[in-house]
């Protein structure tokens, strides 16, 4: 089973998603069970792989028995083998969460074709992060495009509109993403990753591997929502459906964060990123205006979606920071941040929606007393929040220390004083958050005329169900114990994730 | 709006034309395309696969992977189109 | 005679590249949902065009299907020279797959968009979201 | 400006004794070509997506001589369903297959373990399984995709 462990990583979703199609036409209820399933076999087959990278190093798996710059190969070393776990992890805890919130917000009959996709959705993720061959990730790409695009547009409100932006800006940065396939294939010849890596050095002054690198730079920058070109992000995320943007937001941009550090680190070398061209600072600066203005939209807006959706832009300014500054400390942050911002980002969302499950509440105005009515969902709010800022207990002060350690290292005071800046800054958005939840005026809540009858409950204690509980509760003990382990984590896995070269 | 997107438009062909400077010429046999991977699919696609049409060997047993990727994409169309169009009693 | 070389040996790319841009600035200029979809299937038809001329071989060269390969002739040498280039054709038979079904997808929201708001005009189902937004 | 686009309503069929005619003729000689460019993939251009699209687009010939009630009766929405799904089930299975007999994941040579045919030919065997997995799907997702949206999706859901 071992060595076939990385095949069954995409063969186990992808065949289960077509199953599920066809169990749910003759039984519905059965998707359900079936799709927390099949995810969590596969939790247990990405950490199947992780131990052989460990204990045997880099994986490398060719399919249909071809040599690699002929067939396709899977590579998987240990970056990938640590986002694997992330998004398996991540899709398996939020596939529990899914159930009463797609009953609440979908018609029945779209249940089964829901987790049809959403298992795609992950086989599309999984299939970029362990491939290795440039064009096969962008087919696996537009898999988790095409789910995405769907998962979005059956949420409420514009959310058709949102998801049809996302499909003229998605599509624009895949066909980026594809020019510059074709560019690097019209000098090199060659598809595969590691045959790349051997034929490119000698080619590094010519033009069209500058221009082939730009591309997959925009083209990925776009999938990503870095901050130029995050449009689509708030308005997508927000009008999906819950499941779906804890889904999407915790995995999706995280993904494209990834294929960003195979291409600039592993596709080419560092010595062509950082010395050869000024990637360093155009990257980091992009990535310092995405963390300040991602944090000034959070503060103006009253969704707690779409707040989260900004904090969310600036998050992706950390890791892309962290990507650009080019040392040993800031790639350890960046890709330490990337699962620790999988799980918060995950859990605030699937608290947003627990929120909306049980109140329909949406807006954080209408918070007021909440702590009275679901007091443990808001305590988890409270633990995310003091994650997302950045307090020490917790796995968000980890990263964004080694994030600060890189831009020290690299002699970029300036960006390590934003960094701190924007985290005070989410500290701001939160304080307003608990400012109206814990000490709103009575009789100000601005819902009571809304729905009356809910009034004499309001202080009665009444909480989402446990399906949805549990899986923010594990998300919580996720940020407290990768908070305490981060030391570990970083020891075991990230260090060897950091390339040569740096 | 337009004129900014005109911009935009005209910015990226002017890059793309700047790559293409070094790009070999049209049609040359011994550009990189056509002398580093390929020849062996020409070659070998008869002994190999016994399939005279090297597309089709490529595409279903070379890089057979990347058709079932494709198969996927085509799938997940169709189950979406279903999922977003019908109406839902 | 140089600069005569150089043209003819690249306007082909300047001519996918000029699609394309057509593509691209009808994806994002212009202010009608459909038209922006069709921009969006030039643009990758365009690339499918730019990566197909990579996969030319001047000096004869014909469909890579090997000639007399019905049944077992496998003995005789073959040129790789007499052959186009099958990569491409093969990464691009994927590539129009996807760009089917993306086109797929984004028809079912544009007749979810039109069954919504009535309209495929941008500025109007904008001014129908101002309306509503304030009739709340 | 308003482009004239009506509600989409499905109309009854006004019968034109000449379309219907042409399409009975031409229908079944096009299923027949899509059969063949499925599997003479191997030695002329075709294969499993081109042959898939012709079988779909015979099908939409047929919804636009006669009407939706014709295809649906040839063709259940279930059925075509289960059909899309069964075309990459054969693709995935096959593959599953090879991993079975002990081979990578999509390593056809190692079928010649339960074919009669030497590891090139079983190669070939196995590529030609995997077109009509393809064909298949594509066939029946051009059908779905095309119904869904040539009548904006109002004809009538999955009967539950």
């Amino acid at each position: 089973m071992t060595t076939q462990s990385p095949a069954l990583l995409i063969i186990v979703p992808l065949i289960s998603a077509i199953l599920c199609l066809l169990l749910g036409l003759i039984r519905r209820g059965l998707c359900y069970p079936f799709v927390v399933a099949v995810l969590g076999v596969s939790v247990i087959l990405s950490f199947d792989v992780m131990g052989t990278v460990l204990n045997d190093g880099v994986i490398r798996y060719r399919l249909g028995g071809w040599d690699p710059p002929w067939g396709i190969e899977y590579m998987i070393d240990h970056l990938n083998a640590f986002i694997a776990i992330i998004i398996a992890s991540i899709s398996f805890v939020v596939a529990i969460f899914s159930r009463k919130s797609i009953e609440h917000e979908l018609a029945k009959g779209k249940i089964i074709y829901f987790y049809t996709i959403y298992l795609l959705l992950f086989t599309g993720l999984m299939g970029i992060v362990v491939t290795g061959d440039v064009f096969n990730i962008y087919v696996f790409l537009e898999i988790a495009s095409l789910a995405g695009y769907a998962l979005i547009a059956i949420g409420r409100d514009r959310a058709v509109l949102a998801s049809f932006e996302y499909v003229v800006l998605g599509t624009v940065g895949a066909c980026f993403y594809l020019l510059g396939v074709g560019y690097l294939y019209s000098v090199t010849g060659s598809l595969n990753i590691m045959d790349l890596t051997l034929r490119l050095p000698e080619l590094y002054h010519s033009k069209v591997i500058l221009i082939a690198f730009a591309f997959f730079m925009v083209g990925l920058a776009l999938k990503i929502a870095l901050f130029p070109l995050h449009v689509w992000l708030p308005d997508a995320y927000t009008y999906a459906p819950s499941t779906v943007s804890a889904m999407v937001a915790a995995t999706m941009t995280k993904v494209g964060a990834y294929v960003m550090m195979r291409i600039m680190f592993t596709l080419f070398e560092p010595y062509f990123s950082i010395k050869l061209l000024p990637v360093t600072t155009i990257l980091g600066w992009v990535a310092a205006a995405a963390m300040i203005f991602g944090c000034i939209q959070a503060l103006a807006q009253t969704d707690f979606k779409r707040v989260l959706c900004y904090i969310l832009i600036a998050e992706v300014g950390y890791i892309v920071l962290g990507i650009s500054v080019g040392n040993r400390a800031g790639f350890t942050g960046a890709v330490l941040h990337i699962l620790n911002d999988a799980v918060m980002m995950a859990c605030l969302f699937m608290i947003a929606g627990a929120i909306y499950y049980k109140t329909g509440m949406r807006h954080i105005y209408e918070f007021a007393h909440l702590h009275k009515k679901m007091p443990v969902t808001v305590t988890c709010l409270v633990i995310a929040a003091i994650s997302v800022v950045g307090v020490p207990p917790t796995c968000g002060f980890f990263s964004k220390w080694y994030l600060v350690l890189g831009a020290i290292d690299a002699r970029q005071w300036f960006f390590a004083f934003l960094l701190l800046a924007s985290s005070l800054m989410v500290a701001i958005v939160f304080f307003k958050m608990m400012q109206t939840i814990f000490f709103a005026p009575a009789g100000e809540s601005a819902h009571a005329h809304i729905d009356e009858p809910h009034k004499e409950h309001k202080h009665s204690r009444d909480e989402a169900p446990a399906s949805m509980m549990i899986p923010i509760f594990i998300m919580v003990a996720g940020i407290l114990l990768l908070g305490i382990f981060s030391g570990q984590i970083v020891s075991t896995v990230i260090q060897f994730t950091v390339p040569k070269g740096f | 709006m337009k004129f900014f997107a005109f911009i935009v438009v005209l910015f990226t062909g002017a890059l793309l034309i700047y790559g293409t400077v070094d790009m070999p010429d049209w049609g040359d046999p011994g550009s990189a395309p056509n002398s580093h991977v390929s020849p062996r699919y020409i070659e070998k696609t008869l002994e190999e696969t016994a399939t005279p049409n090297a597309v089709t060997s490529v595409l279903a047993d070379y890089r057979g992977y990347d058709t079932l990727g494709e198969t996927t994409v085509i799938f997940t169309a169709g189950v979406v189109c279903i999922m977003l169009l019908r109406r839902f009693r | 005679m140089d600069t005569m070389q150089f043209i003819i040996g690249k306007f082909n790319y300047w001519i996918y590249i000029v699609l394309m841009m057509i593509g691209f600035y009808a994806m994002i200029a212009k202010r009608n949902l459909v038209k922006k979809i069709v921009g969006m299937n030039i643009f990758q038809t365009a690339i499918i065009l730019f990566f197909i001329s990579t996969s030319s071989k001047k000096g004869g060269a014909t469909i890579p299907i090997i000639q007399g390969g019905h049944g077992d002739a496998a003995g005789h040498v073959i040129d790789a020279a007499q052959y186009l280039n099958p990569l491409p054709h093969v990464l691009m038979l994927t590539a129009i797959v996807v760009m089917v079904s993306t086109f797929g997808v984004a028809l079912a929201l544009l007749i979810m968009i039109y069954r919504e708001y009535r309209t495929f005009e941008e500025d109007e189902i904008y001014e129908t979201l101002e309306v509503m937004r304030l009739k709340k | 400006m308003h482009y004239a686009v009506k509600e989409v309503q499905v109309k009854e069929r006004y019968p034109d004794v000449t379309i219907e005619t042409v399409c009975r003729l031409l229908i079944p000689p096009i299923q027949l070509f899509g059969l063949y460019v499925i599997a003479h993939g191997h030695y002329s251009p075709g294969g499993g997506f081109q042959g898939g699209c012709i079988l779909g687009a015979s099908f939409i010939m047929m919804f636009i001589a006669y009407d939706i009630g014709e295809v649906k009766r040839r063709m259940r929405e279930k059925l075509n369903t289960i059909l899309c799904a069964t075309g990459v089930l054969i693709y995935a299975g096959i593959g599953i297959l090879c991993l079975v007999l002990g081979a990578n994941y999509l390593d056809y040579g190692i079928l010649h373990q339960i074919l009669p045919a030497y590891p090139a030919k079983a190669r070939a065997l196995g590529t030609f399984g995997i077109e009509i997995g393809v064909g298949i799907t594509v066939m029946s997702v051009m059908i779905s995709i095309f119904l869904n949206i040539g009548t904006a999706g109002e004809h009538e859901g999955e009967p539950e």
